[in-house]
């Protein structure tokens, strides 16, 4: 194989190119490996309240999660996001940080509806107000709860998020 | 009402493991049916007027601002209290100046009872839902973004001018002499009031094939708007 | 226990077959955030001691900081399965204590959405009880049905899960003619829909040895550990609230409690699938039947109540003084104490009331199904197979968030 | 919900505990002193038929306008509802239960089902059963302080729990947490 041309090259996206015949990609390893995270998201199977019943309808075959490479998983250690989906209380808090210490990293987390985003009605002694407060949330679902398309749309902003960073893969080698 | 217990299995059955075969018969049968799965980005699901969705303030075509009178009625009603109204007293005429008007969309759950007790449909509620953030702060609306939510929402292809409040029902609490024209000019005058629903008049279940024509007869809003 | 135990290691030196396990709140098969602790013999389970509070979100503390109208939407999180039936349960009770009146269409509309909320609830069980027990395809049909339910109640009241479909003194709009129309076809289609799950495991010999023997309580035993629902009735118990203290259109409608004879998680399973057919043959008699009206009282209260009796919610705007002025100048509520219960999908939902004259609650207690038949797992367990548990926890149907309340 | 003649047997019965009795809202109700609950739970069970236990709460009366100043009500009450399943009747006993003394006797002995029901009571309320086999709060966490449902409890909580201020702080380490940062402390 000789030169290789720009114009041999099959752009598979913006900036990842596929060689014919090499079976190789070219472009820069974050876009590749952000093309990778993207689309094989892996939520844990881990419901609250209301909002996991909505997020079972997302995974069920009306929305087919499948689609976008989202399968959800029984294991926080086989997982690489966390949906909080549902009011997240105090008693639970800590049981829900030690699920998100055994994921390994790169993981995200999408707060579902208002009360993981904000503790919404219950603004009471037992709830905490908001999943950021003890953990990283990377994605807000306003709703209560909000349609399986919002919680699929969420997740679709968490792939153009995971799609600008920039080497986060560093940091694992 | 006994019901039936144990089914009875015989061997033959049981030798040939009738039932595993049904269920997998039935499953190879669906195969050929038609998917329900919604390929959601690019098919949108069917929204009903009067869902409860992103909010937004009505913006008055006249005055180019917000309807509210700072009435503080929605505040009031709100069980989540994520309304936040600012105003002041105009001096000349002692009438209310909506300052701000802030929704906290992350602690809102969406019940709808500002939009029920507005008397002057000023705050409505979209059927936009997607508009997730990865900022916090991005969906704390203030009054600006309660308005440009409304012009977001005109513009999308589900809005009809007419019934950007639900039509199907009616706010209480009001009679209707207090009610000025303009007020309820979200309530169109020319739409067409469909007949109240009762089962013994249309004998739904005799004839169901004939009753495919109900549609035709009372234009709904749903079929319209269902994509 | 007066041995000392620690987690996850023999019970007692020599012992090794003794053992003590943890099982959620994190799992897949708990519905939710129940935690189960566990002392296994070997594979059977001589103690378990179910641990609940993971969603305790202070309900009944909130809901005297909240007037009754608000309090409603209190009741949409309690079972969200079936957020319906808790409406409607919640406006019975505060019905009852301030004594407003309900026109006879929202009664139906009542009874009409409860049965839908019904069939939601056992539709979401069905899925997950047979999805926890190793059939998945019962899961994907059961999601197919509960969507078109979900749907209608968007259309319906614009939210399809936390729905606030009901008001004091009615409910919130009325229904149209397409969605009766879809309620129609749901309802001619459902039978045969219920058949292709039966087809699925009704039979299955794989459920049967899952099911038949497993989890038995007998009718005494169940009336004393409080169940209620369908976790009674197939003990054989004849325990209906829709027959003991009608309420909404329960009157007008035939139907017939089904009953188990056995107290088995089979006997349960097929109470629940009987329970389907009623209550889509009471959704047809509401079609049917659905008087002319209107939907609300007159004596409803507004959605802004004064939590304070005699203070007057005054809304003054001198310049559209005569759009706005409103004054609400409710009497004074009742002072004293009222128990409703209403038959939800999951058993008996009551609430208790006791007014101080106010327009808030003095103190709402939540009976929830839920936290009795949590309290039951523990005697049902007893002696039971470790892999039984999911199907014992399947079979009582319980929803953490009216648990914990 | 009527209960037909089982008030006044009651009052023959216990005619020292029964502090008087009405009707509200079609529902009869029986104000009764603590003392001998269990012997009047087991004379319902067993002498008036009423197998099924609808509710058991317990209500603070502190603020209640109707007990303030009154000497038949203590500052607790704990609440019982009982059903007859056969002859579809009812009956609702209050039973007061004194702040100094807080304490009754539990009725898990007949109602097995009465148990989670009544350490609710005692996370929520503060009221102790004797004789419980198994007394620990339910709802709450195990070191929990005070009891969320008596008056006197603000809606947000007194202080906070210890579990969640140290959750609070082991998440804070994550928030200042930087890639480059701790490279360098590798280094």
């Amino acid at each position: 194989m000789g030169q290789l041309n720009e114009n041999d090259l099959v752009k598979i996206k913006d900036g990842v190119s596929f060689i014919p015949g090499a079976s190789a990609l070219v472009g820069p390893l974050n876009r590749i490996i952000n093309w990778g995270r993207a689309g094989s998201i892996w939520p844990v199977t881990f419901g609250l309240a209301c909002c996991a019943i909505e997020m079972m309808v997302a995974g069920s075959s009306t929305n087919d999660l499948d689609r976008f490479g989202i399968i959800f998983r029984a294991s926080p250690r086989q997982a690489d996001c966390l949906i909080l989906a549902g009011t997240i209380t105090k008693k639970m808090a800590p049981v829900i940080r030690r699920v998100y210490d055994q994921m390994p990293e790169p993981r995200y987390v999408l707060a579902m509806g208002s009360c993981a985003c904000s503790g919404g009605l219950f603004d009471t002694y037992a709830v905490v107000q908001g999943g950021d407060n003890f953990l990283p949330v990377d994605v807000y679902i306003p709703g209560c709860p909000p349609r399986p398309e919002a919680l699929i749309e969420g997740l679709i902003t968490l792939q153009k998020k995971i799609n600008q960073e920039q080497g986060r893969w560093s940091q694992l080698v | 009402m006994k019901i039936q217990y144990k089914p009875k299995r015989d061997l033959l059955e049981t030798i040939i493991h009738l039932e595993i075969l049904q269920g997998l018969a039935l499953t190879l049968k669906k195969l050929f049916s038609k998917p329900i799965t919604r390929e959601y980005p690019g098919e949108m699901p069917p929204v009903y007027p009067g869902f409860r969705g992103q909010h937004a303030l009505v913006r008055d075509p006249v005055s180019g601002t917000s309807k509210c009178i700072a009435c503080l009625r929605c505040s009031q009603a709100c069980p989540a209290r994520c309304i936040r109204v600012k105003y002041h007293i105009d001096e000349s005429n002692g009438s209310r100046i909506v300052d701000n008007y802030e929704i906290e969309a992350l602690r809102c759950v969406y019940c709808g009872y500002c939009v029920e007790v507005c008397p002057v449909n000023a705050v409505t509620m979209t059927d936009i839902f997607e508009y997730s953030s990865t900022d916090r702060q991005s969906l704390h609306f203030d009054k600006e973004r309660l308005l440009e939510n409304w012009d977001h929402f005109t513009k999308s292809d589900s809005y009809e001018r007419q019934s950007y409040v639900n039509p199907l029902w009616r706010p209480r609490g009001f009679p209707k002499s207090r009610l000025t024209a303009s007020s309820r000019e979200s309530v169109p005058k020319n739409r067409k009031i469909e007949k109240q629903f009762t089962g013994t008049k249309l004998g739904i279940k005799k004839n169901n094939k004939e009753a495919g024509g109900y549609n035709n007869l009372y234009p709904t809003h749903g079929e319209k708007n269902a994509h | 226990m007066s041995r000392k135990i620690s987690f996850n290691c023999p019970v007692q030196a020599g012992d090794e077959d003794r053992y003590r396990i943890q099982m959620g709140p994190q799992h897949p098969a708990t519905h939710g955030v129940l935690r189960v602790d566990l002392d296994l013999d070997g594979e059977i389970i001589r103690k378990c001691n179910p641990h609940v509070g993971y969603l305790h979100r202070g309900f009944e503390k909130l809901a005297e900081h909240r007037t009754y109208v608000q309090n409603l939407v209190l009741t949409d999180r309690l079972d969200y399965m079936a957020a319906m039936a808790n409406n409607v349960g919640y406006c019975e009770a505060v019905e009852k204590l301030l004594a407003i009146e309900v026109p006879q269409r929202s009664r139906y509309l009542r009874t009409m959405v409860c049965e839908m909320a019904r069939l939601a609830s056992h539709l979401l069980w069905l899925a997950t009880h047979a999805l926890d027990i190793g059939a998945m395809t019962v899961f994907l049909y059961c999601f197919r049905e509960r969507e078109e339910l979900l749907e209608i109640f968007a259309e319906l009241c614009g939210s399809r899960l936390t729905n606030t479909y009901t008001r004091l003194g009615g409910v919130r709009q009325d229904v149209t003619h397409s969605i009766m129309m879809k309620l129609e076809k749901f309802v001619d289609s459902f039978p045969s829909n219920l058949e292709e799950y039966e087809t699925l495991i009704d039979t299955n010999r794989i459920w049967l040895k899952r099911t038949i023997d497993v989890g038995t309580v007998g009718a005494d035993e169940a009336v004393g550990l409080c169940l209620t629902g369908a976790s009674l009735r197939g003990s054989g118990v004849d325990y209906d609230i829709r027959k003991h203290f009608p309420y909404a259109a329960y009157d007008f409608m035939d139907f017939e409690v089904p009953l188990g004879e056995t107290g088995d998680t089979y006997a349960r399973y097929r109470c629940r699938i009987e329970e389907m057919l009623q209550s889509n043959s009471i959704l047809r008699q509401c079609i049917e039947r659905m008087p002319p009206g209107p939907i609300i009282g007159d004596d409803a209260p507004d959605l802004i109540m004064p939590n304070k009796p005699g203070r007057k919610v005054e809304v003054d705007v001198p310049a559209q003084q005569s759009l706005i002025k409103l004054v609400e100048d409710r009497e004074t509520f009742m002072e004293g104490d009222v128990y409703v219960a209403t038959e939800v999908p999951k058993g008996e939902l009551g609430f208790y009331f006791v007014s101080d004259g106010n327009g808030t609650p003095y103190r709402m207690h939540i009976r929830s199904p839920s936290f009795l038949h949590i309290s039951a797992l523990k005697t049902m367990a007893k002696g039971s197979m470790l892999a039984d548990l999911i199907a014992i926890i399947g079979t009582l149907d319980v929803v953490l968030g009216e648990c914990d309340r | 919900m009527e209960s037909t003649g089982i008030i006044p047997r009651l009052e023959v019965s216990y005619p020292d505990d029964v502090l008087h009795s009405y009707q509200y809202c079609g529902q009869d109700v029986v104000l009764t002193r603590k003392k001998h609950i269990l012997d009047i739970c087991s004379f319902i069970r067993d002498q008036c038929a009423m197998n099924h236990l609808m509710f058991l709460c317990a209500v603070d009366n502190s603020r209640r306008k109707e007990a303030i100043g009154k000497n038949e009500y203590e500052r607790f009450e704990v609440v019982y509802q009982f059903y007859s399943m056969t002859t579809k009747h009812s009956i609702r006993i209050r039973a007061q239960v004194p702040d100094d003394d807080c304490s009754i006797e539990s009725i898990t002995s007949l109602w097995p089902g009465a148990d989670c029901l009544e350490r609710e009571c005692f996370d929520l309320m503060g009221i102790h059963f004797s004789s419980h086999p198994d007394l620990r709060r339910i709802l709450m966490p195990e070191d929990w302080k005070g009891h969320p449902l008596r008056k006197e409890y603000p809606l947000r909580g007194i202080g906070e729990w210890a579990g969640y201020e140290t959750l609070k702080e082991k998440s804070l380490e994550l928030r200042t947490f930087d890639y480059r940062s701790s490279q360098k402390g590798n280094e």
